[in-house]
């Protein structure tokens, strides 16, 4: 019998995902609630957030049931907006916002620029329990004390607020703190751990994305930290910087908040568009077109999101100055992302592109980008935004860029990374048909809501003008499409983790040092010797000499 | 882990323990300066973690400016001058004592940390004071505020009703400084202890280093905020 | 009267226009969606015609041997345009929303309060009324609004503006109705538990008809106390939380309230009367029944005679 | 490491007296000598002065061959400035809307508003606010005198309001 086993683990490949496999379940635990290894944690992340993003959508989908019916219908008031905040806290706190830099970004960044580990391993390890820990007490806090306030916590409605604010921003503030080392470590690990050869310009794309998220997340999540200490100082001291009874100023808060908040959309996508550049590049089997536009409209990106916070303040009887300054500054940040849409789409230019599962929905990002991109033109200009301000127009737009795009994106990525990740493949098939009824149930979902919106329907209600009903009927049937391909994404998912084929090394035959140098599943210690860069991320001009001439062998050889 | 006869080892002098660089690293220089350079990050975190403290001063300070000027003639300046010396000096001898273990002479660096950490509990026990004293006279936020007089003596600055928000303002600035500096005397006593086991040498020094770095900001926070709360 | 329908008037996209501004911006819309489309359509297209055009074949698969991997020319042009269309853009938006934004001559002011979960309208005439302002029409108007508790937003989507109302802070908005009718009121800034129901109307009509309107409001402060009391039970938003069947809603009903007994989160209890519901309704926040929450706000800005009215009209609900 | 540069401790002691000094000059500044606004200006100028010496010295930043930290730290500090700035302009600029309606109607003699907390609404319905202030103290005089005492109170107000009006 112990022969037999140990035969049997001898055949067994040996990789980062398999010590203490086979030494009980508390061994097992252990290796990995212990490990430092970047890609077990990575793992880890991926769980935590797909339990968040899991919780998260069911509360959409509750928020979509009461909303069938202008009437109240399944809730009461309060019960709804504890429902919508909490889907919106769960969803942009503990799933967005750590989805890609802390999962793919974490199993990817080490692989990408020839690194054993990031810089930092037990720091890293320790961000996944601050998140853990902040996002357990968040969660707990907002499902037993039914949290009201929306994700946005604003003032005085937060402090008045009789549910259990005080828990969750201690959660927040914990989970923060898991956000800002993340992109701390990566900064360095980018900056000291690059294989030798690899200068800033041969590094691929996905590793200059999560560099400029890196330096949102040191730079502004701290903002929204001692913002949160000082909603707790206020609820619990009175110290009045915010209460206007007080001599303070709610507005404040806003600027505050949205200091954080609008830098923080780019944390989520930013790396959404980083995966883009690698799954068009691996697809279309061509060097990027760009590569410095691409790579510096991230830093661009995340240098000018620090100036248009105050977009959000349009209605809020802002001085009218300031709001003028920031519509001006608004314009701006459009443009480095409108540069990286037509360098992807120039790509595409003359390659040799495979309709594949992850192109897919790389190729969705782009539709749904331009679509939330465009709006958001619309959304920067003042007179246009006072209309549209807080109603399912916003709604629409933030979620065309958000799910649209990080969701998308985040998606996308696992597809593209699933094989190395587990060394297994999932069904080709079945991916189509979940693509296709996300992308429709996506549209049917959200297009509506953009007409809606811009006819008047402010967001945040529970009971409507019955002239809206069709409207709210149209999304929510959407969104059980979307709910529909989710549950089918997750079913193949786990069947390929079951009995999936075994992947190859290189399944799409990418470029970039994941798929040319490291095993599917990686070892422990990722690389079996240290990489040696010689070119740049995305050479395939030779790789397609190559096969022209294997193609011409072969034609030759048939005629 | 089988591979990790390739791992980094700083020599030490005789009686010290020897470094062993991190699995992942090629060098103990690439080591010293990834921490270095994560350092920086965290010091740059820590100037906007302020940052949103010195907005709202720099807005109720213009919105109030009489509040402000009649809170802060009302705070010690003596004390407030005190505890500033005393920050001053504990970075000085943070600085010897970083530059003593570079080279080498262990007692010099145990004195100069310890004078360091005492320095940092001098410090809070000023701070101490101020606050009993002010939790005596009822001059504290909001919720708490129930010092009459200093409201009716000086009914005639404009906006006095505001004054609990300036004594807000004072207790979120300096308990969070307060707790930087709590934190940076742990991580102090955290370096002595290493002085006295001799982990730490000339060849290798990065603790005590970023300590240091962390160490001199909480003081850089303090040289802005002593004149702004003490002074003008 | 009925608010008119949000969704059957107007374009497709936008709720009738009544006045000039609202023109203005719908055209603004109109040409930036339509320029948005137009992109759209062209960048997508492009992106599909290369997925068809250029998609893998294992014999006949495209082989670049030189692959075109920078163009600078290509590249300055797609920064450069579309910076210069957003700043034309930027400046046309910029001069709508001041020429939008600001008071005309002369324009006629109301002062108005947002609260948990009501708007009331002050007159100049020394008046007030509560979900339902009524103005001139083609008059520019000018409302300086108020909260008394939380940020509450001033939104009619027929005039495309909303603004946010701010406690222990004015904020104003200018306009002026061209068309008479009546529109709808939203609160769109979160506010607790009936933001949903947080509306008012604007009645615009015409100057005659105001004038009557501003007289009869002036007298009608001598109806019966009961018709009052019903009056505001609507108005004032009463009914968001108090219903007259017995129903549960965030406050208790008011069938049958008066001597009902009364038991109180603090322990102690009474049989309800007048003066009970005189006090509740002045400081809520002392008698919480048992099973609530404390969230009524104080209604102590009412005149003597409006609180009498509303006991009196408690006491007929049987 | 090992070549990183030992500083040697003249300018440590150096960079300390200077400190004293400069704080010693700050509190005299500003405590003794009245300047007017200019004594802020002084007092911050003195400060980035010190922080620029410990910086460069204690911190070692003089030294330093590796610019990133520079760079990144003074981006933060830009960061910082903007955002205490923009939002420093917001508030004092609330009122902006008015002067832009004066440029617009230049011919309305109609004196601008004056935003101020005891508000304009007073002038029509004294009760509009009731600041948290008030209302503890309303809580507080109730637990004190009990609720009838109380109400009594807020009647006679009102009729002695009521009273009033019809003069």
């Amino acid at each position: 019998m112990k022969i037999q086993e140990s035969l049997a683990l001898a055949e067994e490949e040996v990789n980062y995902l398999s010590p203490g496999k086979h030494q009980g379940i508390w061994v097992f635990l252990k290796t990995w609630a212990l490990t430092v290894d970047h890609k077990r944690i990575g793992i880890m992340y991926f769980i935590a957030v797909i339990i968040s993003f899991f919780v998260g959508g069911s509360f959409a989908l509750l928020i979509r049931l009461e909303l069938l019916s202008p009437a109240q219908i399944l809730y009461t008031a309060a019960q709804y907006n504890a429902v919508f905040s909490a889907h919106g806290i769960i969803m942009i706190f503990l799933f967005i916002v750590p989805s890609i830099p802390a999962t793919i970004g974490n199993f990817v960044l080490p692989l990408h620029i020839g690194a054993k580990d990031v810089a930092f391993p037990r720091l890293n390890l320790a961000s996944l329990y601050l998140y853990l820990i902040g996002g357990g007490i968040a969660s707990v806090a907002m499902i037993l004390g039914r949290v009201d306030t929306g994700w946005t916590f604003y003032l005085p409605y937060a402090i008045t607020s009789e549910t259990a604010v005080l828990f969750v921003g201690v959660g927040l503030f914990i989970a923060g703190f898991s956000s800002i080392l993340t992109g701390l470590n990566f900064m360095v690990t980018i900056h000291k751990l690059r294989a030798p050869g690899m200068t800033w310009m041969k590094m691929p794309l996905m590793v200059w994305a999560l560099y400029s998220t890196s330096i949102i997340q040191v730079l502004a999540t701290p903002v929204i930290a001692i913002t949160l200490l000082l909603l707790l100082a206020e609820k619990l001291l009175g110290v009045g910087i915010f209460s206007a009874d007080l001599g303070g100023d709610p507005v404040l808060f806003e600027h505050f908040f949205w200091f954080y908040s609008h830098p923080v959309v780019y944390v989520m996508i930013l790396p959404a568009m980083g995966i883009m550049s690698e799954l068009i590049t691996t697809f279309s089997q061509r060097n990027i077109f760009g590569y410095k536009f691409v790579a510096f409209s991230s830093l661009a990106i995340a240098l000018i999101s620090f100036l248009v916070w105050g977009h959000h303040l349009f209605v809020s009887g802002q001085s009218a100055y300031v709001n003028i300054l920031f519509s001006f500054l608004t314009f701006l940040v459009g443009i480095p992302s409108a540069v990286k849409l037509f360098n992807w789409t120039a790509t595409l230019y003359k390659g040799s592109i495979r309709w594949r599962s992850p192109f897919l929905w790389a190729f969705a990002f782009m539709v749904f980008f331009a679509i939330g991109g465009l709006t958001g033109i619309i959304l920067g200009l003042l007179p246009l935004d006072i209309h549209l301000h807080d109603t399912y127009y916003i709604v629409a737009h933030f979620h065309y860029t958000m799910v649209g795009g990080t969701v998308v994106a985040f998606i996308g990525g696992i597809h593209f990374w699933w094989p190395k990740m587990f060394g297994k493949l999932y069904s080709e098939f079945m991916a189509h048909i979940a693509f296709w009824i996300f992308f429709v149930g996506f549209n049917l979902s959200f297009l509506p809501q953009f007409v809606a919106g811009s006819k008047g329907m402010p967001r945040r209600y529970y009971t409507y003008l019955e002239e809206f009903t069709i409207y709210h009927q149209l999304s929510t049937f959407g969104s059980w499409l979307i709910a529909l391909s989710i549950i089918m994404m997750f079913s193949y998912f786990v069947a390929s983790l079951m009995n999936g084929e075994k992947a190859p090394m290189n399944p799409w035959g990418g470029k970039t040092l994941e798929w040319t140098a490291v095993k599917s599943p990686p070892d422990e210690h990722n690389f079996e010797r240290v990489p040696v860069i010689t070119h740049g991320p995305y050479n395939y001009e030779s790789e397609e000499e190559n096969l022209a001439k294997q193609n011409r062998q072969k034609n030759r050889g048939a005629s | 882990m089988s591979d990790d006869t390739a791992a980094v080892i700083v020599k030490s002098p005789k009686g010290f323990t020897d470094h062993k660089v991190g699995h992942h690293f090629q060098t103990a220089d690439q080591e010293f300066s990834s921490a270095y350079i994560g350092t920086w990050l965290f010091l740059a975190q820590e100037v906007l973690f302020f940052s949103a403290l010195f907005v709202a001063y720099a807005m109720f300070r213009n919105l109030y400016p009489e509040v402000f000027a009649y809170g802060s003639s009302v705070l010690d300046w003596k004390l407030g001058a005190v505890n500033t010396l005393v920050l001053l000096f504990s970075s000085f001898t943070m600085a010897m004592g970083i530059r003593s273990v570079q080279t080498n002479k262990m007692k010099a660096a145990f004195i100069f940390l310890s004078f360091t950490f005492i320095c940092g509990l001098i410090f809070m026990t000023v701070k101490y004071f101020e606050y009993a004293h002010k939790i005596a006279e009822g001059t504290l936020p909001y919720d708490f505020f129930n010092s009459e007089i200093s409201l009716e003596t000086f009914s005639n600055v404009a906006g006095i009703e505001n004054l609990p928000l300036f004594y807000g303002l004072y207790f979120v600035f300096t308990g969070i400084h307060g707790i930087h500096v709590l934190i940076g005397m742990g991580l102090i006593m955290w370096m002595i202890v290493k002085v006295r086991r001799k982990t730490l040498f000339a060849g290798y020094y990065t603790p005590v280093e970023m300590i240091g770095l962390y160490w001199h900001l909480v003081d850089v926070v303090w040289i802005f905020l002593f004149p702004l709360l003490y002074l003008v | 009267m009925d608010a008119q329908s949000l969704t059957e008037t107007g374009t497709f996209f936008f709720p009738k226009a009544v006045n000039e501004y609202a023109r203005e911006h719908d055209f603004l819309h109109y040409m930036i969606t339509w320029g948005g489309v137009f992109i759209f359509v062209a960048v997508v297209g492009v992106m599909l015609y290369f997925i068809i055009r250029y998609r893998y074949h294992p014999d006949t698969n495209p082989i670049a041997k030189k692959q075109v991997i920078h163009n600078l020319k290509l590249e300055i042009t797609w920064t450069i345009v579309p910076t210069v269309i957003v700043m034309a853009i930027f400046l046309w938006g910029a001069k709508d929303y001041l020429e939008g934004n600001v008071a005309k001559q002369g324009a006629l002011e109301y002062q108005v309060i947002g609260q948990k979960w009501s708007w009331v309208f002050f007159y100049k005439e020394g008046f007030k009324t509560a979900s339902e302002l009524t103005i001139p029409v083609s008059k520019p108007v000018r409302l300086l609004m108020t909260s008394k508790d939380v940020i509450h937003s001033f939104y009619v989507p027929n005039i495309r503006l909303k603004r946010d109302v701010v406690p222990n802070r004015y904020t104003v908005l200018s306009f002026q109705i061209d068309e008479v009718g009546t529109y709808q009121v939203f609160c769109t800034e979160y506010c607790g538990d009936e933001h949903s129901s947080m509306w008012a109307k604007i009645n615009v009509v015409d100057d005659a008809s105001y004038d009557v309107f501003v007289a009869t409001a002036v007298e009608q402060v001598n109806i019966p106390p009961v018709e009052l009391g019903e009056k505001l039970y609507r108005s004032y938003g009463c009914n968001a939380c108090h219903t007259l069947d017995g129903g549960e809603l965030v406050g208790p009903s008011w069938q049958g309230l008066l001597g009902k007994k009364r038991e109180f989160t603090d322990g102690s209890s009474l049989v309800a009367d007048e003066d009970y519901i005189y006090t509740s309704m002045l400081t809520p926040w002392n008698q919480i029944v048992s099973g609530y929450n404390n969230v009524m706000p104080s209604f102590a800005y009412l005149s003597d005679k409006e609180l009498s009215g509303l006991i009196e009209y408690i006491k007929t609900i049987k | 490491m090992s070549e990183h540069k030992i500083i040697p401790i003249k300018y440590y002691l150096g960079v300390f007296s200077a400190l004293v000094l400069l704080t010693i000059i700050t509190v005299y500044t500003a405590k003794f000598v009245d300047l007017g606004s200019l004594n802020f200006v002084l007092a911050m100028f003195i400060a980035l002065v010190k922080v620029t010496l410990v910086g460069s010295i204690f911190m070692g930043l003089l030294w330093e061959k590796n610019l990133f930290p520079l760079i990144f730290l003074a981006f933060s500090f830009i960061i910082f400035a903007l955002f205490v700035s923009v939002s420093v302009l917001d508030t004092s600029s609330r009122s902006s809307l008015y002067a832009i309606e004066s440029i617009y109607n230049r011919n309305d003699s109609r004196t601008p508003i004056k935003i101020d907390r005891e508000g304009l609404l007073s002038e029509n319905d004294g009760k509009i606010f009731r600041p948290r202030s008030e209302i503890i103290e309303l809580k507080e005089q109730i637990q004190r005198d009990g609720i009838e005492a109380v109400l009594k109170e807020i009647q006679e107000k009102k009729e002695a309001q009521n009273k009033e009006a019809p003069e």
